[in-house]
């Protein structure tokens, strides 16, 4: 039951006339192909020279099954009060980390975006000091902050700043650039100065992409190890790591399961914020 | 002028006044609420994290002093070798790093690959079913919070030493982690030229084909790629696997404090993220079009 | 033949759309007037299932389109095109990929998904291009495009589709009067010739009372008049936009000396 | 006492061990009982890396640390200004732990010797009983580990290297070995990971010199003398303390001083010349 | 006075304006006409320095528009008031807030930043909503909105920025006749009582006559007529328009027999 062709009458062979151009296109569909072939050759080359086999994978399996039963029951041990409290902890020390890494990267954001800062030196001077900071070891990060301020939750707070600015200013820039461009154009037509246009054009747009951003640092700041047990601040991830270490599976269980309960309350919670931001639109899509 | 003559009667500013305010009270007041919350929070977290702003400012002087041990001794006269000598691994460092961006490619590509399908059925826009979101979110919190070390030493035991089981922990870690961020990409999209091609009659695939990847396309590569310079970094699985790599000698340097070769190390690195992130942005620029609007 | 039943959408307290019934006929070309916010777009919106009704059923033939799902919704969207009234293009995309989204119900997934798009396919989509005058531009961007180009390529769009049904919400409103009467006459045309029914939102009376077999006027949500066009008296199109009875109808109208109307900007609040 | 002024707070850092788990609890007591018997306030802090310990103490902000052997002889090669006054004493006495080879129990090997061409597991680069003895080791042995194997590999761990014997990516690999009653492989053994049958030792290496406490040498003496007292008489002043720290299975502290740690010193000095022979060759 | 002067803006290779050159007298109300895509939209926002013109010069009384920049730039935007042909509203902002973006000029910094506003521009801001009947949708959110009251938002928003001069991208494109009267009638209102020189695109020719002292009419980038609407003959419109002399000019003209006319589609494209 589809309906009538009227488009029968169409002359093709006027229209390919007409248009050569809409009926070549082969030059993109070859480096389309191109950059799929390098693609898989890389990852061809990766398998062979990283010497990747698959070969042991029957006996190994059995031993998974050793560890995976360990795991059950998941049990606190005689830990639960530790691990509650080094959970506070590290929910304080990543809170504060994302926080203040964010507030920092926000003005480098706006400087490396193209949009905002045209002029090509000034964004690349912010680009390359972004990839500095990036590029700098967390396990650095640590001791460069131990010196200042010695062991403890504050060094790791500083570290993960600091570590975090230099992606939080990379993403935010692109948020910033992916913005749509009408409504800046509306706020500067009405003689608005840079900063409204960012106030009320931009930031209307990018706080959704923004927050999620920096709700998902938290949350990966919150269950990574590295830099809160490096400094000293105890923290979660130790117990973890260290409950690794002595192959206690029930342990290592019941701490996960603990963190993927937080993550899953901060996903929620950025759900929830992004969404009373952007407003819920949803169509059936068939 | 105009302005003055075009005011309302007071009354009726009034009573306009009084019905927007009730219009975005609730919202005013969640904002108010969440503000306050907000600086409980830091408030509390500045105690619990034992921050101490005065000694930070009293010891600051004390800043540079790490990267201050890191420099070289290099002298004028002598600057090709001294050079030499700081970059004496040149060649073995840079083996390194190519093997670390290989496994690092070979995660990353994997990673993304399974985020790439997992992030539209964990987005509340295209999928509405709360059940199968609900799965897909779940999954891919497991997948990035189980730590990397555990799904190392799992996948040590059923496929032995080697960089297998490093990718592969790295794969699952990234998928776990680029799933959520891709998803809120998805969510933040504008749907009108989604149901553009849906009135169109087109299904799900179609309709994410050319209606919502032209919108994230530059947002997945920016991810991947930070997600790939990540992975080039992140030395302790690949420590932990035996598969080396630039990160795991990093930190050898930096725990055995050879200062020199942590200098020279980062700044192989630095130059390697710096290469990735120009390669991001040329991607993203052509991908928005940013280079043909001047 | 479309049946619509006390068909009715809530957005939070407002009632954008209130138990709207009426039956089209197949062929009929219909025009809904009303005035900004009676709730027109959203009516054809509910039609197309783009936004579900609160209330009330859609019919097409047999089929009851409010509880499509899944295949058959696609198919039925396929059968009803949409022309929107921002458009809804995809920015990104050239033009012609654009156009060849009118097209993918009917082009194997593997094609459409990979690009391949079929040369008779293309044929198609430019020439509807060319009977807008664009198809030169077929290969720009479509963000890059006029108010009046994109709102073309939205039209040709929804023409590809080979609908038994369009359903055009304001398709003239950003076009000049040469393009105002092409794309008029193409809807026209397709309906006069092929049979396919059009249900048109217009703002311009004088466009709607010289194409339309029938008019749907609304106001506020509800459906307050439904007829030919030579019953809608100028008495009762004041009515639905609200206007006073000294009023001209058609802003297309002189303006009544507009020199001598310079009062101050304070009374037209209240004019 | 004169320090209680210019030390009003004492920072005593620590790295969690390799075979015990519940660090803060275990060591918690032990700080509190240091902060009541030297009358200032001890925070402890557990460093996931003894970098960071090693970095604070240079900076002088960790007063007190308690080091593995080779991370203080680190500190010290390192220029940090610190001397170790207490070492720990294992439950036989003994003041230290052995690096042990092991090979499948099937397999006809009898020595080190008899590996010549066949692959060897370290642990990594950084391990004192996984790589940095094992390599001293070799070397007095005339053994030079890039030609004698044919391979080497670093597992990454302590479990990783046993699990490439078992699985045979490795004729043999290097271990931690305390006595009899604990190992590396036997905790494996109680996880289900290994059987303890399944191996059999080779090598044993030299006495690897046990943990010691070492606090900053810039310490006034009155510091210091009150520091050396609380804690090697902290098994007899507060049992519960101790006894949280080792349950039971360590005897007291005993005094110690820096020539004890001499031959680590010098494992570590190989250490570094070993980098510096890949730069020659 | 505003003074274009050999301006010209190019796209790559497409000159979107070219050459163009006008004087328009303070206090003028100057429609400009053309088919869609001759360049009014580009017009405009050069005008506005939205778009940099490639050449020429604009000025307005003694001041260099071109060469405007910084501070004088912005207070050069401030008086002249853009309406946009797609509304360029923040989408995710209410109303109210949408509105007040045309005070930020003359509002303190740190209360347009905060969104402190003065109570004072907020009755201004209802004020101007109100005129145009939607006062009541100020919380609700921009996008939440119909075609029609987006627009109006759009024009309140230029109306509280006190401009001398307001450059209108099509302001009437989504509005019904109601509306669109109201529009027009402010936009002359203010127009004709604080001298204000409205410069306004224009898509129908019957309003552009009705309510313009003079119309300039674009094709294909260039200014191709320039006089008042009583010169404008309907031949010259034609041409304007690219129509062949036998169709007739307005859209809202009675459709010649549509019935009658159903040819083939494909016929359509060289109509
Ligand atoms: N950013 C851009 N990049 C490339 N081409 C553009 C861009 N903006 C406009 N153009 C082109 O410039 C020409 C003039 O566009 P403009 O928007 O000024 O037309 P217009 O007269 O306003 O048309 P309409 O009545 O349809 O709105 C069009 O052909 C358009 O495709
Ligand atoms: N997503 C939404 N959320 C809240 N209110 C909405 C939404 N969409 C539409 N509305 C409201 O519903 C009413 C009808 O809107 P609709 O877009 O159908 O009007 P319309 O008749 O098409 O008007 P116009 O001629 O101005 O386009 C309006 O008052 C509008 O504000
Ligand atoms: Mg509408
Ligand atoms: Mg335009």
């Amino acid at each position: 039951m589809t309906g009538p062709r009227w488009t029968t009458g169409v002359e093709a062979a006027a229209i390919r006339a007409r248009y050569p151009a809409a009926f070549e296109g082969t030059r993109e569909r070859i480096a389309a192909a191109a950059i799929v072939a390098t693609m898989l050759a890389l990852a061809g080359l990766a398998v062979w020279r990283l010497d990747v086999s698959f070969a042991r994978l029957g006996t190994g399996l059995v031993q998974i099954a050793a560890i995976v039963g360990g795991m059950f029951p998941p049990t606190p041990g005689t830990h639960l009060a530790v691990f509650m409290h080094a959970l506070g902890e590290t929910l304080a020390i990543a809170f504060l980390g994302t926080l203040t890494g964010a507030l920092i990267a926000l003005p480098l954001g706006l400087l490396a975006a193209k949009t905002i800062v045209p002029n090509v030196f000034a964004h690349f001077a912010v680009r390359r000091v972004l990839d500095t900071i990036r590029g700098v070891d967390v396990l650095i990060w640590a001791l460069i902050f131990i010196n200042v301020v010695g062991l403890g939750p504050f060094a790791g707070i500083l570290a993960i700043a600091a570590s975090d600015t230099g992606s939080f200013g990379k993403l935010f820039s692109e948020a910033i650039e992916n913005a749509d461009r009408k409504p800046v154009d509306g706020v500067l037509s009405t003689g608005g100065s840079a900063l409204h246009a960012i106030r009320w054009g931009l930031v209307p747009q990018v706080v959704p992409v923004i927050a999620s951003q920096i709700l998902y640092y938290f949350e990966s700041n919150t269950r990574s190890a590295t830099i809160i047990g490096i400094v000293g601040a105890g923290g979660i991830g130790l117990h973890l790591a260290e409950q690794i270490r002595v192959l206690e599976w029930g342990q290592v269980a019941f701490l996960v399961l603990l963190i993927l309960v937080t993550v899953a309350i901060i996903d929620l919670v950025s759900s929830r914020l992004r969404f009373a931001i952007i407003g819920r639109s949803t169509v059936e899509v068939g | 002028m105009t302005a003055n003559a075009l005011r309302l009667p007071p009354e009726q500013a009034a009573h306009l006044l009084g019905h927007y305010r009730a219009g975005v009270a609730a919202k005013r007041r969640r904002l108010v609420l969440g503000m306050v919350v907000l600086a409980i929070a830091v408030v509390l977290a500045g105690i619990g994290g034992e921050v101490d702003i005065p000694k930070f400012l009293a010891n600051s002087h004390r800043l540079p002093a790490y990267v201050w041990n890191l420099a070289p001794p290099l002298s004028w006269a002598n600057l090709g070798n001294d050079i030499a000598e700081w970059f004496w691994n040149f060649d073995g460092w840079l083996l390194l790093l190519g093997d670390t961006l290989l496994i690092a490619y070979l995660g990353t590509l994997l990673g993304v690959g399974g985020a790439f399908v997992l992030c539209f059925a964990a987005s509340a826009n295209l999928e509405r079913r709360p059940w199968i979101r609900f799965v897909a979110r779940r999954l891919l919190e497991f997948c990035r919070t189980v730590p990397e070390l555990v799904f190392a030493l799992l996948f040590v035991m059923a496929f032995g030493l080697g960089a297998l089981p490093g990718f592969l922990a790295l794969a699952i870690h990234t998928m776990g982690a680029l799933g959520k961020l891709f998803a809120e990409v998805v969510e933040n999209i504008d749907m009108k030229p989604v149901e553009g091609t849906i009135a169109a009659g087109a299904g799900r695939l179609v309709s994410i084909r050319f209606a919502v990847l032209p919108q994230v396309l530059s947002n997945f590569a920016s991810y991947a790629l930070l997600r790939f310079e990540i992975n080039v970094r992140s030395a302790a699985v690949m420590g932990f696997v035996g598969a080396g790599g630039i990160g795991s000698d990093l930190m050898v340097a930096i725990r055995k404090f050879y200062y020199t070769d942590v200098s020279a190390m980062l700044i192989m690195i630095i130059a390697t993220v710096m290469v990735i992130d120009l390669l991001t942005e040329q991607l993203r620029h052509r991908l928005i079009g940013l280079g043909d609007r001047t | 033949m479309l049946v619509v039943e006390g068909l009715t959408r809530r957005f939070g307290t407002l009632k954008a759309v209130s138990d709207a019934s009426f039956v089209i006929e197949p062929g009929a070309f219909v025009g809904v007037i009303g005035p900004s916010g009676a709730g027109k777009s959203t009516l054809l919106r509910m039609i197309n299932r783009l936004v579900d009704p609160s209330e009330g059923v859609i019919r097409f033939g047999n089929e009851n389109v409010t509880a499509l799902t899944g295949r058959d919704l696609r198919r039925w969207r396929r059968r009803a095109a949409m022309i929107f009234q921002q458009f809804n293009l995809v920015g990104r995309l050239d033009v012609l990929t654009n156009v060849l989204m009118g097209r993918v119900a009917t082009v194997p997934a593997w094609r459409s998904l990979t690009g391949l798009w079929p040369e008779d396919d293309k044929v198609v989509a430019l020439s509807a291009l060319e009977q807008f005058d664009i198809g030169s531009l077929a290969a720009k961007r479509a963000e890059h495009l006029s108010g009046g180009q994109q709102q073309r390529v939205a039209i040709a769009r929804a023409m590809v589709q080979e609908p038994e049904l369009i359903l055009a919400d304001e398709p003239i409103a950003s076009l000049d009067p040469r393009n105002t009467r092409v794309v008029m006459d193409a809807l026209l045309r397709i309906n006069r010739h092929f049979g396919i029914t059009v249900l048109c939102n217009l703002h311009s009376l004088e466009i709607a009372r010289s194409y339309c077999d029938r008019l749907i006027g609304m106001a506020a949500g509800r459906v307050v008049f439904d007829g030919a066009p030579v019953q809608l008296t100028d008495a009762l199109a004041r009515d639905i936009y609200g206007l006073d009875s000294e009023q001209v109808l058609d802003g297309s109208a002189r303006a009544p000396e507009p020199r001598v109307r310079a009062g101050a900007f304070g009374e037209a609040a209240v004019a | 006492q004169d320090y209680k002024a210019s030390y009003p707070e004492l920072v005593f850092a620590k790295v969690p061990d390799e075979n015990a788990s519940g660090t803060t609890d275990r060591w918690t007591p032990f700080v509190d009982y240091l902060s009541r018997q030297l009358g200032v306030k001890v925070t402890l802090r557990i460093a996931n890396d003894y970098a960071a310990v090693v970095e604070g103490q240079r900076a002088g902000n960790i007063h007190i640390a308690m080091y593995g052997p080779a991370s203080y002889a680190r500190a010290y090669v390192t220029g940090a200004k610190i001397e170790p006054f207490a070492i720990e004493v294992s439950g036989d006495g003994t003041k230290g732990y052995y690096s042990v080879l092991y090979v499948k129990a099937d397999t006809p090997y009898k020595d080190l010797k008899d590996l010549a061409g066949k692959n060897l597991c370290l642990v990594d680069p950084n391990s004192t009983s996984g790589n940095n003895v094992p390599r001293y080791a070799m070397n007095k042995m005339g053994i030079d580990p890039e030609t004698f194997f044919s391979k080497i590999v670093y597992a990454g761990s302590h479990e990783n290297a046993v699990i490439g014997v078992q699985q045979g990516t490795c004729d043999a690999a290097f271990n931690w070995w305390n006595d009899e009653k604990e190992s590396n492989l036997l905790r494996m053994a109680r996880k289900n990971m290994a059987k303890a049958e399944d191996f059999r030792i080779i090598f044993k290496s030299d006495l690897i010199v046990n943990s010691p406490m070492a606090y900053l040498t810039t310490l006034p003496e009155s510091l210091k003398a009150a520091l050396r007292n609380a804690v090697l008489n902290v098994a007899t002043n507060d049992p519960a303390a101790f006894n949280a720290i080792y349950e039971g299975k360590q005897l007291p502290f005993v005094a110690v001083t820096h020539k004890e740690y001499e031959p680590v010193v010098e494992l570590i000095k190989f250490v570094d010349e070993l980098r510096k022979k890949k730069r020659a060759s």
